[in-house]
């Protein structure tokens, strides 16, 4: 490897990089999901052990990450689409990723709070 | 550098283009994107934020749920637009990153066996699922149950 | 060693290289080599536009133009050529246009046209849209247009190939005139391996470019060394009018980077430190829009008399500011962002200030009319030719003028392409190439090489700097006597310390270290060439002004004068002017 | 020495110090590095705020290492030649002013991105510019060519106008993240290379740079990243003439 700097690119870079890495997660978080959610076809007990075991607050925490990537990709695979259809958004594409950015804590925000509240609040 | 004489693109008849794989794929991340968008984010809601969010799931949650054929459709549609659409996205990344041809003959191979084999299981489970199974503990199914028996 | 073989060898792919090779390369197996990559040439830095009686947008005729080039070169312009230069130049501009050269249209979609320096209707009334052009990129779009053509007919590029020297079938100045000196080939180093390649050639086209890099203040590139020029002059060949270099007026002040003249073709006006527009009592009639040499002339003088503008009062202002910003976005978009982004000036608002840098020399490789490079007076060397900049046909004589360059090589390039394919068409084999045909450049490169932490006690760059100091100082826009001698003695003294710089690169791969000592060669070289034409040529003419012969001689003067490199210095001759209809007048504007 | 401060032309701008951070690689290897071998190196010089990058290259290698290797020409950034990597961006070096970099700290310069290095700074350019040959970069035409200009409106003329500011310097295809992921991408200069006939009203080629962008190493493997239109320093707006192209592709109307 040659000794090189990480190339300085500006807010659609580090979206392009949030948007893939974002993707692969989910991808992988889904493969994940449809096999344990296979398990209702096993047995109602097979099922719940499974997610009972989900239900830690390290499980917890994953999972809002999950959310977290989903509404990141989400709003920003919306960005890319408006980019490539107006020329307007093309322009303010830096603005749109700190709209991309506003939209995800406002969603954010209310879930985390609620979310966390059942992980750790016992239930 | 050496001498170059610059070759000449191989000439197709003019006229539309013919090629369109890459095109396609492209449209279709982006018809995609936006229904699930509108999928992923309701199930996300109905899932997490109504009742008592994550503590909520288990068996009789879910089972609950594909009563009712509007969510029978709807996760089913979920599931296989976001296979294809994340199935399609990995195929993109295995193109850019895989440079030799065979490891991305293997790595496009296994995506292939990966999103079909998910999305069968995954129809079968939603399409066969008995959300009252004779020989369950019924404290563990959904109150409905009940009525059936 | 490589050997190669061609039936022509094109050097330089400049406008005028890859020109000729557009048409040679239909008709003959041709090679174009260059030491940049084709689109680095400095043909794509050339702004304003390139001139063409199409009257497109105003009444205009060929004819008018013969006449403001050969007025504008006070008369040192071989008439016979300029016929040809302009009555071509219709097409020029047309084939161009063919081959998709983007120009700014009419709003009835024909090439638009612009003013442009002494360009004028019906000899001289005042100034006519002559001027083709592309925003302020013209070049740019020539450059580009020339090397699409040249990938679309798959012509065979060597680039970053270094040509370091050309091989004649005898010397040309021990041969007899009359006697027939044919071309045999180049010899040139491969940058990107240090190898050295035998070209072996039927014809052989010279389109190496200018040689601003003599002078410190210029608008020219890095890379304009006045190889070719160079590389004639140590074969043996003359070249012509040298003395005769032009000074554009508008350089960004201390840089030297170019405004195009389009930009007072535009509108733009030159003022003084008072605010003055100091043109109207030098040129009455066209005032902003005189010849470059006058312009020129007038600003050193304002900033000589006290009224210059700045903290040193050493440069004048070049006034945009009533200008519409959308007109200077739509027509000037590049150069005010070379004013904004070399010197924080914004032209919408602030004067410009600028200052002559040294832009063009109207001297070169003397060539016919069909670009033969003539070896005296009235020789040819067969096969050998050469065009654009590092020619002259001439078309110049004594200043050039603005737009005419970009002309001369879309039509000069043309001719040389098609003379030297038809000439190897008609000849069964090149000569031999000498065994030792690359022993001297190979001895020029171990030479220098030797000096790798050796011996050499110099360094390139300081040799370069003086020189070009000295010839800022001692040979722009107005000379003498003494400050001519003092640059002869400066230059024969660098030539000296030349002989001991060291090279510091130890590798053969891209020596750009070496590549810098074998231009700084080439230009002590013209700039000894330079310097002898102007001291002998005791007159002012055009771009050459004698502040102790203040006036033009036409009794004792109107000739070329023909410089030839020789072991006991420089040796100068003349050559007649050619004047078919127009005899030589005062040049008032 | 000739050393004489170069006087800088608007006011009077004082000298300081600047370090310059240099990757350097020597095909040949040098008394400390292994031919091939990339390394860092330091090296301090007096400038003026208002001096170019290229400036300070230049006084390197003309006061301090003769070996240093970069290309150059024009020095004022219409010619292409000195696309780098200057603090981890890629801008060329000539119109790059040593007052906008935060001279306090040094300046890091490295070869532009996803082409082989031949020596410092110099890569190879070879497979850049086959790309550009790839979509056919010139006009096509059908028919007997009119006697005079063809004809072209001020407002069709205006369509491809940006991009034919290209100078070929490549900053921005070394600038695109899916370019250095594989060298497959034909890169977003040779997009606009293609733009500029595909949208040239005098042009009968354009279906069949069309068809080749429509290919898998075309268009579509842009991700607007945005690199590209950030790092053009003719400030070409090449991700939307992307978008342009792709547009035509999508919709089939030019
Ligand atoms: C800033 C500027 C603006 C100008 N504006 C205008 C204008 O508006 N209108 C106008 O008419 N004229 C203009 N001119 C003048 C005009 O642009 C040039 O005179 C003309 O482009 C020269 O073209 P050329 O083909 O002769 O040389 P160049 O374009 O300089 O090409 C020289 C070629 O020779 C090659 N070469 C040189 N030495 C060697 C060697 N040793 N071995 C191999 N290859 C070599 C180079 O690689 C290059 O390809 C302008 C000039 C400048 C500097
Ligand atoms: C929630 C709504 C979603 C939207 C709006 C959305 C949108 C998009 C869009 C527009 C693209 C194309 C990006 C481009 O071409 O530059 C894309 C790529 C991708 N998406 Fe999604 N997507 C969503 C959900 C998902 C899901 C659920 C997955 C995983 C299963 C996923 C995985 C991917 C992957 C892996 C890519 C490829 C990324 C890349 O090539 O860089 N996406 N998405
Ligand atoms: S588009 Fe801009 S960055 Fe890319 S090669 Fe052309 S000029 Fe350079
Ligand atoms: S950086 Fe690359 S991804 Fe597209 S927008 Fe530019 S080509
Ligand atoms: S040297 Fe020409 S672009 Fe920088």
């Amino acid at each position: 490897m040659s000794p090189t700097t990480l190339y300085r690119g500006h807010e659609g870079m580090w979206m392009w990089v949030v948007h893939r890495v974002t993707g692969v997660a989910i991808f992988f978080f889904l493969l994940v999901h449809v096999l344990d959610t296979s398990l209702v076809r096993v047995s109602p007990e097979a099922y719940n052990e499974v997610i009972g075991s989900y239900k830690t607050p390290l499980y917890g925490l994953v999972e809002a990450g999950l959310v977290a990537a989903i509404l990141l990709h989400a709003f920003n695979g919306i960005r890319i689409i408006a980019v490539d259809r107006s020329t307007w958004a093309l322009r303010h594409q830096r603005q749109l990723v700190w709209a991309v950015w506003i939209a995800f804590a406002v969603l954010m925000v209310p879930f985390l709070w609620r979310h966390l509240g059942h992980v750790f609040g016992g239930a | 550098m050496t001498a170059q004489s610059p070759t000449r693109p191989p000439r197709v008849p003019s006229g539309r283009t013919r090629h369109n794989a890459e095109k396609w794929s492209w449209v279709f991340m982006r018809v995609t994107g936006p229904v699930l968008l509108v999928l992923i984010l309701t199930h996300l809601f109905i899932n997490l934020m109504t009742g008592d969010g994550i503590s909520q799931i288990d068996f009789a949650f879910v089972a609950g749920k594909w009563a009712s054929p509007l969510w029978q459709v709807w996760d089913l549609v979920m599931l296989v637009l976001a296979l294809l659409h994340g199935g399609n996205g990995m195929r993109l990344l295995v193109n850019d990153y895989a440079q030799r041809p065979w490891l991305r003959k293997v790595l496009h191979g296994a995506l292939g066996v990966a999103v079909i084999g998910i999305i069968v299981l995954g129809s079968l489970v939603i399409f066969t699922f008995d959300a009252c199974p004779v020989d369950a503990d019924p404290s563990l199914l959904p109150s409905f149950c009940e009525d059936v028996r | 060693m490589t050997h190669h073989e061609y039936d022509v060898v094109i050097v330089g792919a400049g406008g005028a290289g890859m020109r000729a090779a557009l048409e040679s390369s239909q008709r003959a197996r041709t090679a174009v080599l260059t030491k940049l990559y084709p689109t680095r040439s400095h043909t794509g830095a050339a702004q304003g536009g390139m001139a063409a009686a199409l009257a497109n947008v105003e009444d205009d005729s060929a004819e008018w133009h013969v006449f403001d080039t050969i007025k504008g070169g006070d008369y040192l312009v071989d008439q016979d050529a300029a016929e040809i230069l302009c009555h071509e130049a219709i097409d020029a501009v047309l084939d161009l246009e063919k081959m998709g050269l983007p120009f700014n249209r009419t709003p009835d979609g024909k090439v638009d046209q612009r003013r442009f320096g002494g360009h004028t209707r019906n000899h001289g009334e005042a100034a006519v849209r002559r001027a083709c052009y592309s925003a302020d990129r013209t070049g740019h779009m020539i450059l580009q247009t020339l090397y699409q053509q040249c990938i679309k007919q798959e012509v065979e590029f060597f680039n970053e190939y270094y040509v370091l020297d050309l091989i004649l079938d005898q010397d040309p100045q021990a041969a007899a005139p009359g006697e027939e000196v044919a071309v045999a080939g180049v010899v040139a180093l491969e940058l990107s391996t240090g190898d050295i390649h035998t070209f072996r050639a039927k014809s052989v086209v010279f389109a190496t470019g200018g040689a601003g890099k003599v002078f410190k203040t210029t608008s020219n590139a890095h890379t304009l060394t006045g190889d070719g020029m160079g590389i004639a002059l140590n074969a043996g060949l003359p070249l012509e009018d040298m003395e005769f270099f032009q000074f554009h007026p508008t350089g960004l002040a201390g840089l030297g980077i170019l405004l195009s003249e389009a930009a007072r073709g535009e509108g733009g006006i030159l003022r003084n430190s008072e605010g003055e527009r100091f043109m109207e009592r030098y040129a009455p009639t066209i005032k902003d829009l005189a010849p470059r040499d006058m312009v020129a002339r007038a600003m050193a003088n304002e900033v000589r008399e006290g009224r210059g503008a700045g903290p040193h009062k050493d440069y004048v202002l070049l006034d945009l500011t009533h200008l519409e910003p959308a007109h200077i976005d739509e027509k000037l978009p590049d150069i005010t962002e070379f004013a904004r982004t070399y010197l924080g000036v914004e032209p919408y608002t602030e004067p410009v200030p600028v200052y002559p840098t040294a832009h063009y020399a109207m001297g070169g490789i003397p060539t016919t009319v069909r670009g033969e490079v003539l070896r005296n007076n009235t020789d040819t060397v067969k096969g050998l030719y050469a065009a654009g900049e590092c020619a002259c046909v001439s078309v110049h004589g004594a200043n050039r003028l603005g737009t005419n360059s970009l002309l001369d090589i879309n039509v000069f390039g043309r001719r040389a392409g098609i003379a030297a394919a038809e000439y190897a068409a008609g000849l069964d084999e090149a000569p031999v190439l000498r065994d030792d045909a690359a022993a001297r450049v190979e001895a020029v490169v171990t030479r220098l090489l030797a000096t790798v932490g050796g011996t050499g006690t110099e360094r390139v760059a300081d040799v370069r700097k003086a020189l070009q100091e000295t010839m800022d100082r001692n040979v722009q826009v107005f000379r003498d006597a003494t400050s001519l001698e003092e640059a002869q003695r400066v230059v024969a003294e660098l030539k000296e310390r030349f002989k001991d710089v060291a090279i510091h690169d130890r590798g053969r791969r891209f020596n750009t270290d070496l590549l810098e000592a074998v231009e700084l060669g080439f230009l002590l070289e013209i700039a000894e060439v330079v310097v002898a034409g102007a001291l002998a040529r005791e007159e002012s003419r055009g771009g050459h002004y004698r502040e102790d012969f203040p006036t033009r001689d036409d009794e004792n003067f109107m000739h070329h004068t023909m410089a030839y490199a020789t072991e006991d210095g420089v040796r100068l001759d003349t050559k007649p002017v050619v004047v078919t209809k127009y005899q030589p007048m005062e040049r008032k504007y | 020495m000739t050393a004489t401060a170069e006087s800088p032309a608007v006011g009077e701008v004082k000298a300081m110090q600047v370090t310059l951070r240099i990757l350097r690689t020597n095909p040949e290897g040098t008394a400390d590095h292994k031919p091939g071998e990339s390394y860092w190196q330091e090296f301090q010089v007096e400038a003026h705020a208002t001096d170019r990058v290229l400036d300070a290259l230049h006084k390197i290698k003309w006061e301090q290492d003769g070996s240093l290797a970069f290309r150059r020409s024009c020095a004022h950034g219409v010619c292409g030649s000195d696309a780098m990597r200057i603090n981890a961006r890629n801008r060329l070096a000539c119109k790059t002013l040593l007052k906008d970099l935060n001279p306090a700290k040094p300046i890091i310069v490295e070869p532009i991105k996803g082409l082989p290095v031949e020596k410092d700074l110099i890569v190879d350019m070879e497979p850049f510019f086959a790309s550009y040959r790839e979509i056919m970069p010139f006009l096509v035409t059908t028919g007997n060519a009119p006697a005079r200009e063809r004809l072209q409106s001020p407002e069709d003329r205006q369509r491809f106008d940006d991009t034919t500011k290209c100078i070929l310097c490549a900053a921005c295809t070394t600038s695109c993240p899916v370019f250095w992921t594989d060298g497959q991408y034909f890169g977003p200069q040779a997009i606009v290379g293609a733009h500029r006939f595909i949208f040239d009203s005098r042009d009968e080629g354009q279906w069949d740079r069309l068809e080749i962008l429509n290919d898998k190493a075309g268009v579509w493997k842009c991700r607007t990243a945005f690199n590209c239109t950030e790092a053009c320093p003719r400030g070409i707006e090449v991700t939307k003439a992307i978008s342009e192209v792709k547009k035509v592709l999508t919709t089939g109307e030019i």
